[in-house]
């Protein structure tokens, strides 16, 4: 995904070295973060046996609670949103309502939907949420860790 | 009656600053036995030296403690002081009052009390020494050199034009090493083997120097000045006495497609076979596995043509004992071996090469007669892509370290390629250039400016080959901050060097320590870079680690120094601190034997005058001995003791410690 | 053929054969075991064996007029086989010295060249039941605080009147010089006071660290009952745990202290 | 800062007449010995209660010297050399190695262990960690009080 | 192998249907029973670890701790994307007590973190060894393979032991199995965007252009993979790729567990292969 960054991963490392606030406004306020796919290929080759790929993660939380992902990555953070949103409330995870729930947040309607009902036909989409008994408990899980800052 | 003397050293401020010198000398002045007592501002200087010599003259001391810095630094100035003045140097010891206390504490009164302590284990100790005498081993004067690269044949030439003979062993059936593979060399692109070949036919042709080739050695017993070599003298199937090299046998011989591994498998060789045109010795050498005579008994082309008769097919190893004094290492390095890079093709691309394959092509008596072409399909590659640090500076895939000769090969290899391929593109991933050198920077910038290359800095992520036949290689751009494909038609690998792969059996017949990554350690990394722990083996070249040629031949020219100076000398002198053996009390129990590091301790009977065997018991070899003590300790019954830190003497420093105790008993008797 | 008349026979036979020119074994006097030295095949009838023959006869073999009479039969009881392979690794006798009549409790396995007791060690006794109230005083001693332990050696050695029986008693005994005869410097005090006797006891049982058979001779020689065999058990205790290492199973044996693995615990370096 | 505050509570004992502990280190010429040159060259400070005996090993060491040594009023002994593998005579440290192993459990089982007797691996650029050492043991030795009226090493007259 | 602890995840119930559906036949026909974790939850996938490290681990812990009080020892989590935080998970509470005494209070569920995690892989080769590999006929004799691994079944946790990340070798074994031949590509471990198929469809196109392209380039006439990502992203996305211009002949998209299916001759609905969005039919000669 690397050529999808404004920062490349070895630059995102080096501010991390810096470390004084324009680095940290840098990188918290860098695209890359949420082009990371965490593909692991560079903590797999990093010779110096670093894990990039979590530095990535942390990153991308810290950006998450601070709220500095840049605009135009909003979609990707609809996508995250949508998804937890949709576990919190169901328990798991059904593309059907991700789906809904990311377009109402990403605003971004009119894409892939020649695939939905073909989705539909392969009964690769469900409109049913399938709602786990343990719901309730996955919500309290949610509720913990937003109340704990989730740091 | 013992008569020590004390001598008390400020060091200008730094010892009596914390220790109060003059109350010490006072203290010290009333210990049993001390007949002198005194400080000064730097003993070791001049003036003190002086007044050391002239005490001992004066008060006829038997025993000198020296307290001052640590003996590390100065017991040799002061023991040749006393000498001077005729005491037995063995008879002074120093009391570190510098390192172990006025520098690491504060509080004068304990400082002050620790500084009497420390001066009264001393002159407990100093009363019990002995007069001991160097031990003197006579020296053979002839120097085993291991390896017949660079290094080694600088060694062996130095060695041998010094008066001093010399015995070259080299594994493979010729000298010259990886030099001698080499195309161009840098920063000068001279042609390595213009300067390298009248070496090897010097060597060949010295008076002083015996050439053992196709040979390895099998274990090394002795000591400095007395080595015994083994060496193991591999069938040659070629009798070299009769062979004049004439060539016959290889052109006629029907297995012809092997590839040489002098050539780095670019192009063959046949089962009878010169290294190379400019082997040293020019006479070929059968490959066993190869040869249809020696695998299936027919064949014996060779034989029937050679109009020497000089083919032996029933030739078998040898076991050759060579005496030595000294022995030089110099066996060198191999490449890593890139297959562990997955991300690199694993070793299966025949168009991603190490440097030695760059280097067979771009020779002029290499496989393609120094034209550029590239293994798989033999084609002029328009775009080279040459990767620095492939293994090295990698703590994960590879070695942590640098190769050093890496950035510099790279650039020669960029630049020879834009000589032969004109509107050829040389593109060149690095991580750093570390050229430092002479003349070696702007050999580098004459490679980006004047040849053209392009630097990218960055590592390489992956290499793979297309369907239509180029290399992709993508990597990094830094500096840039891009991502980079580029399309190659030929990669070059730099790979890291690495020590020979047998190189640490070798260590651990000599002894010698090699470090973590299996390069021989030098004594001392700043003070002895040519010298080994083990006394009379000296190291040479990139067996002790990634050097270019001249680095190899300074270290050799180096070794090769030691090693005369070693043979200046026909008895060498070592610290007398050894072990002795009590032969009356010695129990035989082997002990001592079984635990010494050195195989220092041998049985010895004793015999009555009729030669009847009366006892079995331990001794000590003078020559071997390195007076480490561990044989002292597993001595149950004290009939071992080790000179300069006899039981004795250690006992009474303990002793010392408690100060209301009375010093203690019985001198002992002689 | 019990036990007891297989011994005689054979030790009749090693004499009369002149496979042993003298035999070392145990006779009863006054109920007492005490040891016999045959040199006459007649004599072999007054060889006994049984539980109570607790000497160590390898003991014997360190005496110049023991040694004179080489080769010599030994009526050996696993322990003592152990010593006599131990003498062996330490050079201490030829293996043609020494023939072993290898008894225990309740078999007799014949007159046995070392090597052969050797084989039969390792077949039969490779584990000799350990003395479980033994093991478990030692353990009773290693639970004590360190105080406790201190005062308990310190009031069993104060018993301790230096009268080396324990030296005399034991095969591994044998330097003609010992460390407690040294004077210079004198590493063991003789003067009648705690520290050298600390120092004596301590030795002793160090310097037979991967060399005690846990025979028992020494304390049961000991005129004072100290009890010798806690500080064996734990020496023997921590070799084999710590080095899996077991004295007198091996002629070729390398001496546990003299010897090293570079994987030899590390854990109590600071 | 752990060295300074020992420095300070040693000096106080010294001052008071206190409890004064008394460590006997034996320690080997090439990696020890000049470990502590370099904690002196580099002006750490370290508590004075320490006597550096030098042997040219740790191979050297006879556990007679250890018992010596308490039999002298040592309240606690070091024995350090070189690390595994760096020993300048290849294994004298490992042979110590096993010996002290046995040694030390044997005299452990007989009231001497815990804080009298320590062990340790230091080489030449190892300053800071010998200063370290001889300060944690000293302040080990303080905590453990005087070691004669249980030793039963201990000479008494 | 009588039983397997089973986590489907969320992707199984619905994207990727085909790998839970393959997976129960192959299992049935193997005699192992996949013992469903009761009331199991999502594992929060990329989500979770991209806004929340609590969250990334109180999930997965969740599952974990359920498969232990469920009595199960060991469990298989088919979906790429889920194993990695379950495996990820345990190990990292196995180097951080810690953590695992905090997530049983934020959870309210103690685990001892004794249950292990095996991924698909893992499992086939494993079917196959006890004798799953004897029933397999070879209906699909020498089609042309191109495995692909993606990322989270080449790097990290995912890696089978002592399998080279750079170039893994552990789905070939079961594609001879198969009788199809493995053909020798550049992209087995290229990443395919991920979780990005919405959110970045651009890029998701960009890279499995590319992998496909390659796989074709080799004369592969199929691509076999075990991750439900990437395997959405290649199958659904090619009309896309096509869109751009990049288009390779139709590429069939296999699971491994619907390949060995085939094998073993279990009808290719059952397990799914008429739901390809790219026919996948094809490679039986039968049309959707």
């Amino acid at each position: 995904m690397a050529k999808y960054m404004d920062l490349m991963p070895h630059q995102i490392m080096r501010l991390v070295q810096i470390g004084d606030a324009p680095a940290e406004e840098k990188v918290l306020g860098c695209a890359a973060l949420w082009s990371c796919a965490g593909c692991l290929t560079c903590t797999q080759r990093c010779p110096k046996e670093l894990d990039p790929a979590a530095v990535m993660d942390v990153l991308r939380q810290m950006a998450y609670d601070r709220k500095k992902a840049p605009p135009n990555q909003k979609k990707v953070l609809a996508f995250h949103q949508a998804f937890l949103k949709t576990v919190e409330s169901a328990g798991r995870m059904s593309e059907f309502s991700l789906v809904r729930r990311y377009k109402m947040a990403s605003l971004d309607f009119m894409s892939d939907v020649a695939l939905v009902p073909a989705m539909f036909a392969r009964g690769k989409l469900k409109f049913s949420d399938h709602k786990t008994p343990g719901r309730k408990e996955v919500q309290r899980i949610f509720a913990a860790c937003r109340k704990k800052g989730d740091r | 009656m013992a008569r020590v003397g004390v001598f008390i050293c400020h060091c200008g401020e730094n010892i009596a600053r914390t220790v109060d010198v003059a109350a010490a000398a006072a203290a010290a002045a009333k210990f049993p036995g001390v007949v002198y007592s005194v400080d000064y501002k730097y003993m070791c200087s001049d003036p003190g030296q002086q007044l050391v010599r002239k005490a001992i003259a004066d008060h006829k001391l038997t025993g000198v403690v020296v307290a001052a810095c640590s003996p590390r630094m100065h017991e040799t100035t002061f023991r040749r002081a006393a000498a001077a003045a005729g005491l037995n140097p063995y008879l002074l010891e120093m009391a570190n009052v510098r390192e172990h206390c006025a520098w690491v504490h504060s509080d004068r009164a304990a400082a002050t009390a620790k500084a009497i302590d420390l001066i009264r284990a001393m002159v407990e100790k100093v009363k019990r020494n002995r007069a001991l005498h160097p031990i003197s081993v006579p020296v053979e004067p002839t120097a085993v050199v291991i390896g017949g690269g660079i290094a080694g044949i600088q060694a062996a030439l130095d060695i041998a034009t010094g008066g001093k003979k010399v015995v070259l062993i080299e594994k493979s059936p010729s000298i010259g090493g990886h030099m001698a593979r080499l195309s161009e060399t840098f920063p000068t692109l001279d042609c390595s083997q213009c300067i390298l070949t009248p070496r090897m036919v010097e060597v060949a042709n010295h008076p002083n120097i015996t050439l053992m080739t196709y040979s390895e050695v099998e274990a090394v017993a002795g000591f400095v000045g007395n080595f015994e070599v083994t060496v193991r003298r591999k069938a040659r199937y070629v009798d070299l006495a009769k062979c004049t090299g004439c060539g016959e046998c290889w052109s006629k011989c029907p297995n012809k497609k092997i590839p040489s591994e002098f050539d780095a498998r670019l192009g063959n060789r046949t089962a009878i076979y010169r290294v190379s045109p400019q082997a040293v010795p020019n006479q070929p050498v059968i490959d066993a596995q190869r040869c249809l005579m020696l695998t299936k008994g027919r064949c014996g082309v060779c034989a029937k043509v050679c109009p020497r008769e000089a083919i032996n097919f029933k030739d078998a190893d040898e076991l050759v004992k060579v005496k030595a004094g000294a022995i030089v290492l110099a066996t060198g390095f191999e490449l890593w071996d890139h297959s562990a890079y997955g991300e690199y093709g694993a070793g299966r691309i025949a168009d991603v090469i190490d440097g030695f394959a760059f280097e067979r092509l771009a020779s002029a008596s290499g496989p393609t007669s120094g034209e550029i072409r590239r293994p798989s399909d033999g084609a002029t590659p328009k775009t080279v892509v040459f990767v620095q640090c492939c293994g090295s500076r990698d703590e994960k895939a590879g070695r942590k370290y640098c190769s050093k000769i890496c950035c510099m090969y790279t650039a020669k290899h960029a630049m020879l390629y834009a000589h032969k391929v004109h509107g050829g593109r040389a593109v060149v991933f690095y991580m750093d250039v570390r050229a430092a050198g002479k003349g070696y920077d702007e050999f580098v910038r004459r490679a980006v400016e004047k040849d053209g290359a392009e630097y990218i800095r960055g590592r390489v992520s992956k290499i793979y080959r297309r369907s239509d036949g180029k290399i992709i290689v993508r990597g990094a751009d830094t500096l840039a901050g891009t991502p980079v494909t580029i399309e190659a038609d030929l990669v070059v690998l730099a790979d890291a060097i690495v020590p020979r792969t047998d190189a640490q059996k070798l260590a651990r017949m000599l002894g010698v320590a090699y470090d973590a990554d299996g390069f021989f350690s030098e004594a001392h990394p700043k003070l002895r870079p040519v010298e080994t722990a083990v006394a009379g083996v000296y190291l040479a070249g990139v067996c002790q680690g990634p050097k270019d040629i001249p680095e190899s031949v300074a270290q050799a020219s180096a070794a090769a120094a030691k090693v005369l100076g070693l043979f200046a000398r026909p008895k060498l002198e070592r610290e007398p601190v050894i072990a002795r053996v009590n032969r009356t009390t010695c129990a035989h129990c082997r002990a001592c034997i079984n635990a010494c590091p050195y195989k220092a301790i041998e049985d010895f009977n004793i015999v009555d005058r009729s030669g009847k065997l009366l006892r079995v018991v331990a001794n000590v070899n003078e020559g071997l001995c390195q007076g480490c003590g561990t044989c002292v300790s597993v001595c149950r019954s004290k009939s071992m003791d080790l000179d300069g830190f006899t039981d004795e003497q250690v006992y009474l420093q303990i002793a010392t410690l408690e100060p209301e105790e009375s010093p203690l008993p019985a001198r002992s008797s002689p | 053929m019990s036990i007891v008349d297989a011994i005689r026979a054979d030790a009749a036979g090693l004499l009369q054969t002149g496979r042993a020119k003298l035999v070392l074994g145990y006779r009863s006097r006054r109920g007492q075991r005490v040891p016999i030295l045959l040199t006459d095949a007649a004599g072999a009838d007054q060889l006994v064996y049984d539980a109570e023959c607790r000497q160590n006869l390898a003991a014997y073999l360190r005496k110049p007029e023991v040694r004179q009479h080489f080769p010599v039969g030994v009526v050996a009881a696993p322990p003592v086989m152990r010593s006599l392979v131990m003498l062996s690794a330490e050079s201490q006798i030829a293996a043609d010295a020494v023939t072993v009549l290898a008894v225990s409790e309740n078999e007799y396995h014949g007159a046995l060249d070392l090597a052969a007791t050797v084989q039969l060690l390792r077949e039969k006794y490779a584990n000799l039941a350990p003395n479980e109230e033994l093991l478990r005083k030692v353990r009773e001693v290693a639970a004590m605080s360190e105080e406790e332990r201190a005062a308990f050696w310190t009031e069993q050695f104060s018993k301790c009147t230096r009268c080396y029986a324990c030296r005399a008693a034991c095969p591994g005994c044998y330097c003609q010089w010992c460390v407690a005869k040294r004077n210079v410097p004198q590493w063991i005090s003789t003067a009648d006071l705690a520290h050298g006797t600390f120092a004596w006891n301590i030795t002793r049982a160090f310097h037979h660290a991967g060399r005690c058979t846990l025979c028992g001779a020494c304390e049961a020689a000991c005129p004072q009952g100290l009890p010798l065999m806690l500080l064996n058990a734990c020496v023997a205790e921590c070799v084999e745990k710590e080095f899996g290492h077991k004295t007198g199973y091996d002629l070729a044996e390398k001496p546990l202290i003299g010897s090293w693995r570079p994987d030899d615990d590390d854990g109590f370096v600071r | 800062m752990e060295k300074i505050e020992v420095q300070t509570e040693v000096k106080t004992e010294n001052t008071r007449e206190a409890f004064d502990p008394r460590l006997v280190a034996f320690v080997c010429n090439w990696c020890t010995y000049a470990g502590a040159d370099l904690a002196g060259t580099s002006r750490l400070q370290y508590a004075p209660n320490v006597r550096i005996i030098k042997l040219p090993c740790t191979g050297r060491i006879d556990p007679l010297l250890v018992l010596k040594a308490f039999e002298g009023g040592a309240d606690a002994v070091l024995i350090s050399g070189c690390h595994p593998g760096d020993c300048h005579y290849t294994s004298g440290n490992y042979h110590a190695r096993r010996r002290w192993s046995v040694f030390g459990k044997l005299l452990a089982f007989a009231g001497i262990g815990g804080h009298r007797l320590y062990f340790s691996w230091v080489s030449a650029a190892e300053g800071q960690k010998f200063a370290d050492l001889i300060n944690s043991i000293t302040k080990e030795v303080l905590a453990a009080g005087p070691f004669d009226p249980i030793n039963p090493a201990r000479r008494r007259i | 192998m009588k039983s397997i602890g089973y986590y489907p995840g969320c992707a199984l119930a619905c994207s990727g249907i085909e790998l839970d559906l393959s997976i129960r036949a192959l299992s049935r026909l193997a005699g192992v029973e996949l013992r469903e974790v009761e009331d199991w939850n999502c594992c929060g996938a990329s989500s979770a670890h991209s806004t929340g490290h609590e969250l990334a681990v109180a999930l997965p812990y969740r599952v974990l701790a359920l498969a232990e009080a469920q009595g199960q020892t060991e469990l298989l989590a088919p979906c790429a994307s889920c194993f990695s935080r379950l495996k990820g998970t345990l190990v990292r509470l196995r180097r951080n007590p810690e953590m695992l005494e905090k997530m049983a209070g934020l959870t309210g569920r103690p685990c001892r973190n004794s249950v292990s995690v095996v991924n698909v892989l893992e499992y086939l080769s494993r079917l196959l060894k006890d004798g799953l590999a004897d029933k397999l006929a070879a209906p699909l004799k020498g089609v042309k393979v191109a495995a692909y691994y993606g990322c989270l079944l080449s790097r990290g946790e995912g890696i089978i032991e002592g399998d080279d990340p750079e170039n893994p070798t552990g789905m070939e074994a079961a594609i001879r199995a198969a009788g199809c031949e493995v053909v020798p590509w550049n992209f087995a471990t290229e990443c395919c965007g991920g979780a990005f198929s919405l959110a970045k469809t651009e890029a998701v196109v960009d890279l499995s252009a590319a992998i496909l392209g390659d796989a074709e380039k080799a004369g592969a006439q199929m691509i076999v993979t075990g991750c439900p990502m990437c395997h959405s992203n290649l199958d659904m996305r090619q009309r896309a790729v096509n869109a751009v211009g990049r288009g390779t002949r139709p590429m069939p998209i296999l699971y491994l567990s619907e390949l060995l299916g085939l094998a073993a001759g279990i009808d290719p609905k059952t397990i799914g292969l008429d739901r390809h969005f790219t026919d996948a039919m094809c490679v039986v000669g039968r049309s959707v």
